[in-house]
């Protein structure tokens, strides 16, 4: 009995971190909404874009994925072009081929900012090549009007010194989003709120990285 | 025991025969009868399987 | 807690000073100082006192089949040298390559280079073919000291070469990286360095004979020596180290003792003199004592300094230093943690720096090879001084240990220069990983 | 008696007196056996031996508990002291076994995963040869291991290890270390005859979950987190994210890199349907550079000069004055441990595994680790196992 009580409390939790913190934070600030299809890939090339691909599976909200995606990639749609993972190369396609059909331009992407120099290694990709092509897909994203959210989970350990690895993937994706996402841990310093404040930026700020998982049930609803 | 340990435990009793040979021998330099039996030291715990 | 550490760190050298000032021996002066910290600690009850005793003896098993390499590779050679396979060997380079001097040099360096790099001991390079070569490079005209600093430079470089790098070992094992890709990062630095220093050192001849003069100065070899009876234990040692790489799934593992003890065993049966087994290995052990008390009170050493948090606070400062300042120290911490603690100092030192220095985008293979070109250099360091005391024992250099030192001093610079900047653009060198896998 | 051999006599006795005291104690330490007493959900305990005959009669065998649940479901297998000298993993296997109650599926634990290595203490290194943890009953005494298999059990190291079947070339030392030696042999190597046994026991009772429980320095990127291969990144990805958000408590997730070989989170998902699992919870003891290796450190895991490096953000974790008490890593292992299994049945619910009375992170550390040990005194003799 002792166990189902625990369990229940649990579950009462969760739905509360799930649900009620991000809402806390969404009455100064509505949640923008974004359409499928969607693409997930990382800024920076840390397995912080994992913890987006599950939270995305929690949501419910069906993706496709590339740690690297090029402008070739994102330019050929659902299914990028029919490309296999490699070494230092991951692609998954999870969109809903019958609503969206191979080939359909993505209306959505996702960032997960954070920098591994193990993680760019592995990909064959120096900073400056990781930044570069960065610049490339937003500039297309922008160009082709694809709706860019920004998630920054990481907290402190993809945080550092200005000009740091990790703070120029910050430069480089945060303030080119239509909807930028950090837990507080990230923002200690004030960072993300005034790239948002200037730029204009909708933003939401969230205690855990789980509450990600209401915001994008929102975001895709 | 396999048979390569064997051929272990009988190469440290060889080397703790010859430094105890030493240590017999040896009637001039005090440093060095101590020195042998500190070498010893691991291969006679090793011999009698304690360390 | 830096106090209490520090006054044990004090009481420690103080130990050490007073025994040199009593003119003790190198290993007694360790031993002092390890049993001094040790009760010093046990003041402060780290460790208690009723586990001092364990901790010196534990302290001794940390070398121990580094113990036993060194005397069954010492026996080894010393039978091969008894048999008169080493004058043998000696007498045919010089007979045929004596006026080709690049070519003896080449090939004089080749044969230091490979027992170190098969074993990872430079120790035993020194200890199996140190004596021919040191007699071969004598007859080429290079004096004593040159030739002692010759076998010490390139038998460091042939511990630190591919295949089996030790403080590479142990670095990779301590943090966690595979010890692959490690061939090239190694190989090239070690092949340019050991050519640079056996050129450098001996390219000038600074004593003029004929050949006919050199070959009548030699040492006799018994008449039935032959080249199948030097070179059988050779195969039999090689093929045993190589046949495991081959087949390591199908024979059992040897291990370097067992290798060198058999390897021994066929050497005693083919050689043309009748040998007494007992006795030569007696007076080998004997020669031998230094060392292996050395690795037996460095080991005492190590686990006291750990047990009392003496080598925490080495390691703390080392790992405090401001990365500039640390690229510039290393060159002088590196080969000290060596010539203190032998293979110790690259646990020490040689982790944490690696963990640190792949957290600032270094690539953490290229640093341990660059790296482990300077590890060697402090095995002429004292207090242990492993392969450099080895090295003047089998050149027979008299002089003084600082004398020959100070003959390495350029390959050092050199050397040292190399692993540094190895470990700077660490990063721009990762290709050579890459072209090892 | 000439004065040469007075003085003989004298370094004789004295180098007697030094092996003897050590001697005895290590003869003690090695012999010393741990009393575990069977909680109420052990329903049955089995020698790791009936899975490789091979280690049978050798001091690398091992017990190995099975608490199988009143109703059918997935398995989970959890080894501790794979590396001995990380203790946070015989305790928290230790409370799962005297306490958990199974409800559903089967879990399977091998406290003592690498036997010779938690009965050897690693030479330089100065540990203390035992810890106690402190119990309402008075205090549990344990073994300090070593990462190692000890040389008495497998000898000699080769000069370079060569990994089975990869080829790879690994440290001489990792012949002995049973966290390289994955996926074994049946005859080969003591310590990769227990890697192999273990394989065998994963493939015989089809287990679905791993668990290895570790322990690794502050200093080291890969600490206080879970390492897993790409099969097993969802379920490990929502533990962390779970435990961070319901228990306030950083884990984060680590990709097992598939080009270093032998290692439990690459080699038995390769080579086994298992999903494995690799913790790491922070072990302020092995970092190289703090003060004494004392007991105290390794409980407390309290250090002036890792303080200072945390200062100089040179910590992989975050650190302050109150360290990295046993209970904290333990409630951690307890707490992750729980989550990879309710997340795993989450998604498999036909192979779904329930576990009851095994307490979070958050008890463990108001209660301490004892709390969860039972008196050996007060059990049935029958029940007790001793490891």
């Amino acid at each position: 009995m002792k166990h189902y009580i625990k369990w229940l409390v649990t579950c009462v939790c969760l739905w509360g971190v799930v649900f009620v913190f991000p809402s806390a934070g969404l009455a100064q600030n509505q949640v923008p909404k974004a359409q499928l299809p969607v693409l997930t890939t990382s800024a920076g090339q840390s397995p912080d874009v994992n913890t987006v691909n599950v939270i995305m599976e929690e949501a419910g909200v069906k993706y496709d994925y590339c740690d690297v995606p090029t402008v070739a990639m994102l330019k050929a749609g659902v299914g990028l072009g029919g490309k296999t993972s490699g070494e230092g190369f991951h692609v998954e396609i999870h969109s809903d081929l019958v609503k969206y059909p191979k080939g359909t331009p993505y209306k959505s992407i996702i960032f997960a900012i954070g920098a591994s120099l193990k993680g760019m290694g592995a990909s064959g990709l120096t900073i400056e090549d990781e930044l570069k092509r960065l610049k490339e897909v937003i500039d297309y994203c922008k160009a082709n009007k694809i709706f860019i959210i920004a998630a920054h989970l990481g907290g402190v350990s993809k945080r550092g010194a200005p000009g740091g690895d990790n703070e120029r993937m910050i430069d480089g994706v945060a303030p080119f989003s239509d909807y930028l996402v950090a837990v507080e841990d990230s923002n200690k310093d004030g960072r993300f709120t005034k790239i948002v404040a200037e730029k204009k930026i909708p933003y939401t700020e969230i205690k855990y990285a789980l509450s990600l998982v209401g915001i994008l049930e929102k975001v895709f609803e | 025991m396999p048979i390569i340990m064997i051929f272990y435990y009988v190469i440290c009793v060889f080397l703790a025969g010859m430094l105890i040979w030493n240590f017999i021998r040896e009637k001039q330099n005090k440093e060095d009868m101590l020195l042998y039996l500190i070498v010893l030291i691991p291969v006679v715990l090793r011999i009698f399987r304690i360390r | 807690m830096t106090l209490q550490i520090g006054i044990i760190l004090v009481v420690m050298a103080v130990a050490y000073a007073l025994a040199q000032w009593k003119t003790l021996s190198v290993e007694f002066c360790l031993l002092s100082s390890a049993v001094a910290g040790g009760l010093t600690g046990a003041f402060f009850n780290a460790p208690p006192i009723t586990q001092l005793a364990r901790h010196l003896v534990e302290g001794t098993f940390t070398y121990l089949d580094v113990i036993l390499v060194f005397t069954t590779a010492t026996i080894f050679m010393t039978i091969v040298s008894e048999s008169g396979g080493v004058n043998y060997v000696v007498r045919g380079i010089i007979k045929y390559f004596y006026n080709l001097r690049i070519i003896v040099l080449f090939l004089l360096m080749f044969i230091i280079l490979i027992p170190g790099a098969l074993t990872g001991a430079g120790s035993v390079s020194v200890l199996t073919v140190g004596a021919p070569v040191a007699l071969a490079l004598g007859y080429l005209g290079i004096p004593k000291k040159k030739v002692a600093a010759i076998l010490f430079i390139v038998a460091g470089l042939s511990a630190a070469a591919p295949p089996v790098n030790i403080w590479a070992m142990i670095v990779s094992a301590g943090t966690a990286i595979p010890y692959v890709g490690f061939e090239l990062p190694l190989g090239i630095p070690v092949l340019l360095l050991g050519t640079f220093t056996v050129l450098l050192l001996g390219w000038k001849r600074e004593k003029k004979m004929s050949i006919e003069d050199v070959l009548k100065d030699m040492p006799q070899v018994p008449e039935k020596m032959c080249w199948w009876r030097v070179l059988l234990p050779f195969l039999t040692f090689f093929g045993l180290v190589v046949a495991y790489r081959i087949w390591p799934f199908d024979i059992p593992i040897l291990g370097l003792p067992l290798e060198f003890a058999i390897a021994a065993v066929v050497a005693f049966v083919v050689s043309p003199k009748k040998i007494n087994i007992l006795v030569l290995s007696r007076v080998t052990v004997k020669r031998l004592l230094p060392l292996l008390a050395t690795m037996a009170i460095v080991g005492s050493l190590q686990q006291v300094m750990t047990a009392t948090g003496v080598r925490g606070l080495l390691s703390y400062a080392v790992i405090s230093i401001p990365v500039v300042l640390l690229f510039i120290l290393l060159v002088f911490i590196i080969p000290i943690s060596e010539g203190v603690l032998t293979y110790g100092g690259a646990a020490i030192v040689g982790i944490p720096l690696i963990w640190f220095l792949d957290s600032i985008g270094l690539h953490a293979t290229v640093a341990i090879a660059g790296l482990s070109l300077l590890w060697p250099l402090g095995d002429g360091l004292p207090p242990t001084a492993l392969i450099g005391r080895l090295s003047v024992m089998v050149s027979e250099y008299k002089g003084s240990y600082w004398s020959f030192l100070k003959a390495t001093w350029l390959p050092w610079i050199v050397i040292t220069l190399v692993g540094i900047l190895m470990v700077i653009f660490s990063a721009r060198l990762e290709f050579l990983v890459k072209w090892s896998m | 008696m000439s004065r040469e051999w007075i003085l003989k006599s004298i370094y004789i006795v004295i180098i007697m007196f030094v092996i003897i005291v050590s001697g005895i104690q290590f003869y003690n330490h090695r012999h010393y056996d741990v009393p575990i007493p069977a909680g109420p959900g052990v329903t049955g305990v089995v020698k790791l031996s009936d899975y490789n005959k091979n280690l049978k009669g050798t001091i690398a065998d091992t017990n190995v508990f099975f608490m199988e649940g009143k109703e059918a479901g997935g398995k989970v297998l959890i080894f501790a002291n794979t590396h001995s000298n990380e203790p946070a993993a015989i305790l928290t296997a230790l409370i799962f076994i005297e306490n958990a109650v199974v409800n559903k599926g089967t879990l399977i634990i091998i406290p003592q995963f690498n036997n010779s290595g938690g009965r050897n203490t690693k030479p330089g290194d100065g540990y203390p040869l035992y810890f106690e943890i402190p119990t309402e009953w008075g205090a549990k005494k344990f073994r300090m291991g070593n990462r190692n298999a000890s040389p008495l059990d497998q000898w000699p190291d080769p000069d370079v290890y060569v990994h089975y079947p990869d080829r790879q070339l690994l440290s001489y030392l990792d012949v002995r270390n049973t966290n390289r030696t994955w996926p074994g042999r049946a005859k080969g190597p003591l310590m990769e005859r227990v890697t192999y046994a273990a394989m065998e026991l994963m493939k015989r009772e089809k287990v679905d979950i791993a668990v290895d429980i570790h322990g690794a320095e502050t200093m080291f990127p890969v600490t206080n987190c879970i390492v897993v291969p790409e099969k097993a990144m969802r379920i490990a990805t929502m533990t962390s994210l779970m435990v961070k958000a319901m228990e306030g408590f950083e884990n984060h997730v680590e990709p097992s890199p598939k080009g270093f070989r032998g290692l439990s989170h690459r080699e038995i998902g390769d080579f086994s349907d298992t999903m494995p699992f690799l913790l790491e919870a922070p072990l302020p003891f092995l970092d190289q550079p703090t003060g004494p290796k004392t007991v105290d450190l390794l409980l407390k895991g309290k250090d002036p000069f890792l303080l200072s490096l945390s200062k100089q953000k040179k910590l992989f974790v975050p650190y302050d004055e109150s360290g990295w008490p046993m209970e904290k890593r333990v409630g951690q292992h307890c707490s992750v441990i729980l989550e990879i299994l309710r997340q795993f049945s989450r998604r498999a619910s036909d192979r779904a595994v329930a576990v009851g009375n095994v307490p979070r992170y958050a008890e463990v550390v108001k209660n301490g680790v004892g709390f969860y040990y039972h008196d050996p005194e007060k059990a049935k003799k029958e029940n007790i196992y001793y490891n």
